[in-house]
């Protein structure tokens, strides 16, 4: 059953390698992140099916607003034969600078397009599909043999729940045995944010002049996502709360906060954030998810604490590391929709 | 105390990025980074007597995640402070903006967690920082070519660290554990070697790839070298970055005990300095030929890390230190001269000795060092190296040097000479030549407008004190050679007398030799200029990382075992 | 059986970036080369009728996942994503700049100077 | 139960297969727009219906109940908004494609 | 079981409308579709190995693909209106 869904994803990568369309990429991108999903879940691991789910959902959204934007850069080029000058470049002053890279990215483009089109399909893809299949021949080759060395996957079955508590192993093991990669991972979000910031083209750091979502006009489908933000957000919460207990946690719910904040962008068009304050809150977020983590974890005192505390570490770091995460993404996907797509 | 030297760091970066003034007071900053390493030589002087490791949370069972020092990690931790001492003092004088120190402090942070982590996942996770970092570092003053080379070693190294990451999991499936003493214990206990051929190569790719091993890697020195970037991401991107994959390489090496390459890595070493050394002849540009005898020079530490003996070993990893040090300044002296000359061509500098005399004699010395002249540290790691090389490795390595001798002869021309005067009509030119005006604001470019109106420029004295500090230690490096490897490696060497003169002797041979060389078949030659310019497209240098791994899967597979 | 698949889906994507000239499509195949690592962890020590390591009754080991690997994969699907995000922003400012994303025009874009240099020789 | 349970769910499986015979059928947008997705959400709702029998009264049917309530209302909003969206980008009622992507080269 | 495998093979003409789909919209649909077919698998899988809360994931599938759907549709309409 597994292996059926697995053909079907290796098959949509196979339609990403000879597509050529930037819309259709998207939605086969979402369709296998869908597919994955769903293959996780059924190999047994609803946490990381959970966060790929909501990760794939955000990379289309991402994707499809630089796509959007990518487009329209395209076709205001073509229309004008110039580069477009209407959105305050700051690169832009020099006539004679603009006509230089102008004429260079021509010579480029006309050396570039007569080596692709020297080259007939079978020329472009037998070397390059060769060498793969070869490397996959020797890979298969060399593949060791034998079982799974089970020890520490029965080491963590057995003793998470003395040594840390609630039901899901998963979520023990990156709030307590390997709390110190997960702080890693909450920086790396930290520098993504600060990244899409500083590297973005546009230097401002406030949102504001973003265009609107446009979904005003459809009165049935706003009444309804009024409906959905709510059971969304509540949804992120309760994914949070129950993070020790069933599938979720930190990431996942808050990924759900952060798709609260697309759907309410969508329903009443608010594109202007207060994002230093958001960037300040994630960063405030994250020194206390350290020192917290500094506190219970690494100077030992969570082997001290009663099992009753155990929970409670596990809720108040998940949720730190929700809200962590919600600010990060709230960011990101607020910088996204209204500078990238400027 | 383990934990707190990555976590500080990291702490007080995100501490600076929310302070509410965009400015940060100087003596903060550096009374932390003296801080930090004052922690690190205590660390480093506590781990000489027994190794001190730390199980976070007290898990045990191999659980948690472990953090240990000993002497290998001792030393890669003392070189990252040190050198983010001097990079500290180098920028002091500036006006960075505190997001420069929020990347700074970072990297430390992640750096020195690299260099402390016992934990093969764990060194994934940083190596993505590390990579993120740096990569966000190039990009610092958003120009030109630093977004498409910033965006291709991003790529690169994503993709690369997809392999080890695909590594891990063999290793993971076939041990059980993800420590590496444990793993290594299993290894040598239940597995046998074609079982980790795979994980083997898959891995070594990888590192190979950090380090730029691969002898088509040109992506990494280029990317090294970008003109736009701040120096100091140049530094340390060659002096720590490049080191952080040998070290990996030395760990990994104790975890595939049964897998005995080093034939195959003394090879690929000799390639890749050869070739280092034959792309940093043909550079123009002074950033560029540091970073590619950056490439040589890891060539030269794999050789003496693939030889068998105590003293190799020793000199090596002395060399890392050596290398690192001397490396550093020149890259930060190339910094001073940069915004003094306002250009990176070698051909538009002349006269630094003149213009700026200390630049000019700190170079003098850091190319002493390199080159491995006596009392220089270059010359004891060298002399370590040499020490127990056989009758072939013998004369590479003294050949290695003689290319790197030419190298820096080549670079020492800089030295010399008269600066060039510069006209009315060169100011047009450079104003008009393809140049977007956003580039030319965006870096403080001080230099150039100032010597049109012949106004001799005040260097910071911050960037001198610096770049004096790493000369001395270098000095350092090589009067009391003996006994510093005594100190770091808890190691008692024997210098001969007799030795250090044949190889004063074969020194100044060499520089005879080289400047021959120079001279004669390097200073005006076409074709060395065109291979020094050879450029790998995205896709050439995902087929040579996918070659590479072949080719270890191949070579460690069929013909060693 | 899973695992084949998953080095597969490694390879496939490694050939579509040998092959493709779009950096968007680059960007897009290192996203599923990811997930082709991912599927892999995952697939450690499979075995039909796997049950989730979630609840207080898990003695029956024989039929629950391994939760380390998929403890392992969340960090790994973050870092993916915030990697991802970077790399999309570096294109887009780059493509407003010199406004391509083929990755031989971007090359030439870039280093422009040197070429000129090394023609005016 | 069990068999009632069975039979429901059947039935739902037979309106799904009319569903992927119409998406093949016919060739104007808004046709197939129509019969896959009205008989694709009967499909569903029928299925999830017929499991939810076959468990009887339990904590998961309750579950199964509150999920048929949003499928309930999403599943039409998403037909909506694309048989909407794509009558007002301009796609013909008779029949004729009108394509509004464009390849990135 | 049976339920299982059907909508398994059900996912395989969705597949090809979105990859044949003569139309951008036909790929949408079809997304929207293969997102309903997963729904089924996972309350199905759920409850083939009496797992309850994985019905959450149906939740979080439903609510997903609505938005995702959702934007794709909004940006495509309104970049096409804007170029007329």
């Amino acid at each position: 059953m597994i292996y059926l869904l697995l053909v079907l994803w290796l098959f949509l990568a196979f339609c990403i390698i000879g597509e050529k369309r930037n819309i259709r990429i998207v939605i086969y991108l979402c369709v296998f992140s869908f597919i994955s999903s769903i293959s996780f879940l059924i190999l047994g691991s609803p946490d990381a099916a959970m966060a790929e789910a909501a990760i794939g959902t955000f990379t289309g959204i991402f994707f499809i607003i630089c796509f959007e934007k990518h487009r329209e850069l395209r076709f205001n080029e073509k229309n004008a034969s110039v580069f477009s000058r209407d959105e305050d470049p700051p690169d832009i002053d020099d006539e004679r600078a603009v006509q230089a890279l102008l004429k260079l990215r021509k010579k480029a483009r006309a050396r570039t397009r007569g080596k692709h089109n020297a080259k007939s399909i079978l020329q472009r893809y037998l070397a390059p599909g060769l060498f793969s299949i070869l490397l996959f021949i020797l890979f298969i080759v060399f593949l060791p043999g034998g079982e799974a060395n089970p020890y520490l996957r029965n080491q963590f079955l057995t003793q998470f729940s003395e040594h840390v508590g609630g039901e899901n192993a998963v979520t023990a093991i990156y709030l307590a045995y390997r709390v110190y990669d997960t702080l890693f991972e909450a920086l790396v979000l930290v520098i993504a944010v600060v990244a899409v910031i500083h590297m973005s083209y546009s230097s401002d750091i406030l949102v504001k002049g973003g265009k609107p979502s446009h979904v005003g006009q459809y009165v049935v489908v706003v009444s309804v996502l009024r409906v959905i933000c709510a059971i969304v957000l509540l949804f992120g919460f309760y994914l949070i709360m129950n993070g020790h207990i069933t599938a979720g946690g930190g990431f996942q719910g808050g990924l759900f906060i952060a798709a609260f904040f697309i759907c309410r962008y969508l329903v009443y068009d608010i594109y202007d954030l207060p994002i230093t304050k958001v960037i300040r809150m994630e960063e405030l977020v994250f020194l206390s998810t350290v020192i917290f983590a500094v506190l219970i974890v690494f100077l030992g005192t969570i082997n001290h604490l009663p099992p009753v505390f155990h929970i409670v570490y596990m809720i108040v770091m998940n949720f730190l590391i929700g809200l962590k995460v919600a600010c990060g993404f709230l960011i990101l996907f607020y910088r996204y929709i209204a500078i990238e797509r400027r | 105390m383990l934990i707190y030297l990555v976590i500080a760091p990291i702490l007080f970066a995100v501490l600076l990025y929310l302070f509410p003034t965009s400015k940060i007071s100087k003596s903060i900053v550096i009374v932390a980074q003296a801080l930090l390493v004052a922690a690190a030589f205590v660390l480093f002087y506590q781990s000489r007597t027994n190794e001190i490791s730390l199980n976070i949370g007290d898990y045990g069972g191999f659980l948690g995640i472990t953090l240990a020092v000993d002497q290998l990690s001792a030393i890669f931790l003392i070189l990252t402070v040190v050198i983010f001492f001097a990079l500290t003092i180098y920028n002091i004088g500036e006006n960075n903006s505190k997001f420069f120190w929020f990347l700074l402090f970072l990297l430390e942070g992640t750096l020195i967690g690299l260099f402390l982590t016992r934990d093969i996942f764990n060194i994934f996770v940083l190596a993505e920082v590390t990579t993120v970092l740096g990569a966000i570092f190039l990009m610092y003053h958003r120009i030109r070519r630093s977004m498409y080379d910033g965006l291709v070693y991003l790529m690169v190294n994503v993709i690369v660290m997809q392999f080890y990451l695909f590594g891990i999991g063999f290793l993971y499936m076939l041990t059980g554990v993800l420590d590496m003493d444990q793993s290594a214990l299993v290894i040598a206990t239940t597995l046998d070697n074609s079982q980790l051929t795979l994980p083997f190569a898959l891995i070594k790719t990888a590192i190979a790839a950090k380090c730029s091993l691969l002898p088509l890697m040109t992506f990494l020195p280029k990317v090294h070298s970008i003109p736009d970037a701040p120096s100091s991401v140049g530094t340390i991107l060659s002096c720590l970055q490049v080191k952080a994959g040998i070290y990996l390489f030395l760990r990994f090496r104790h975890i595939f005990q049964g897998i005995d390459a080093s034939s195959f890595f003394l090879i690929l070493g000799i390639i890749t300095a050869v070739f280092g050394i034959i792309l940093a002849l043909g550079q123009t540009n002074i950033k560029s030929i540091l970073a590619y005898s950056t490439i040589a020079q890891v060539g030269l530490i794999v050789i003496g890390l693939s030889l068998e003996g105590t003293y190799s070993y020793i000199g090596s990893l002395y060399h890392v230190f050596s290398h690192a040090i001397a490396k550093a300044t020149l890259f930060l002296s190339a910094g001073i001269i940069m915004r003094v000359y306002d250009t990176l061509e070698m051909s538009k500098i002349k006269g630094v000795l003149k213009e700026i005399p200390v630049v000019g004699f700190v170079t003098i010395l850091a190319i002493l060092s390199m080159t491995g002249a006596p009392l220089f540290s270059g010359n004891i790691s060298k002399y370590f190296m040499m020490s127990e090389a056989n009758f072939i490795i013998y004369p590479i390595i003294i050949l290695i040097n003689l290319g790197t001798i030419t190298v820096f002869i080549k670079y020492a021309t800089i030295l010399f000479g008269k600066m060039p005067a510069v006209t009315e009509e060169e100011i047009d030119e450079a104003k008009a030549t393809g140049v977007l005006q956003e580039d030319r604001d965006n870096i403080e470019r001080t230099g150039f407008f100032a010597k049109a109106e012949a106004i001799i420029l005040r260097i910071d004295i911050f960037k001198e004190i610096a770049v004096v500090l790493l000369a001395i230690l270098c000095l350092l490096g090589g009067i009391f050679g003996t006994e510093l490897i005594g100190l770091l490696f808890h190691y008692d060497v024997v210098i001969r007398f007799a030795d250090i003169a044949e190889k004063a002797i074969i020194f100044v041979c060499s520089w005879g030799a080289g400047y021959f060389i120079y001279r004669f078949a390097v200073k005006k030659n076409a074709s060395l200029k065109f291979i020094g310019h050879l450029d790998l497209n995205f896709r050439t240098i995902c087929v040579s990382i996918g070659g590479f791994f072949a080719l270890t899967l191949l070579v460690v597979g069929v013909v060693l075992s | 059986m899973i695992n084949i698949i998953a080095i597969l889906m490694f390879f496939i994507s490694f050939f579509g970036l040998i092959t493709s000239h779009s950096m968007i499509k680059s960007i897009v195949f290192t996203v599923l080369m990811e997930s082709a690592v991912i599927l892999f962890f995952l697939s450690l020590g499979f075995q039909s009728g796997i049950i989730p390591p979630i609840g207080v009754n898990l003695e029956n080991l024989e039929h629950v996942a391994d939760p380390l690997p998929q403890a392992l994969m969340i960090t790994a699907i973050i870092i993916g994503v915030a990697v991802t995000t970077i790399k999309i922003t570096i294109l887009m400012s780059f493509f407003r700049k010199f406004k391509t994303t083929d990755w031989d025009e971007a090359r030439i874009l870039s280093h422009h100077h040197e070429e000129d240099e090394n023609n005016n020789d | 139960m069990e068999i009632l349970g069975n039979i429901i769910i059947i039935l739902g499986i037979i309106f799904m297969l009319f569903g992927v015979i119409g998406i093949f059928r016919y060739q104007n947008f808004f046709v197939r727009i129509l019969i896959a997705s009205k008989i694709d959400t009967v499909g569903a709702l029928t299925v999830v219906i017929g499991l939810a029998v076959k468990h009887g009264f339990s904590f998961f049917s309750l579950r199964v109940v509150l999920l048929l309530v949003l499928m309930f209302i999403i599943n039409p909003m998403v037909t909506h908004i694309i048989a909407r969206s794509a009558y007002e980008s301009g796609q013909n009622i008779d029949g004729s494609v009108d394509d509004i992507e464009e390849g990135n080269e | 079981m049976y339920i299982l495998w059907a909508m398994l093979i059900f996912l395989i003409p969705y597949l090809v409308l979105i990859v044949r789909g003569p139309t951008v919209w036909d790929r949408i649909l079809g997304m929207s579709l293969v997102s309903t077919k997963i729904i089924i698998i996972v309350i199905i899988f759920s409850s083939l190995n009496h797992l309850d809360y994985l019905t959450d994931f149906a939740i979080i599938y439903v609510l997903l693909g609505f938005i995702v759907t959702f934007f794709i549709t909004t940006f495509l309409v309104t970049r096409k209106k804007r170029e007329k």
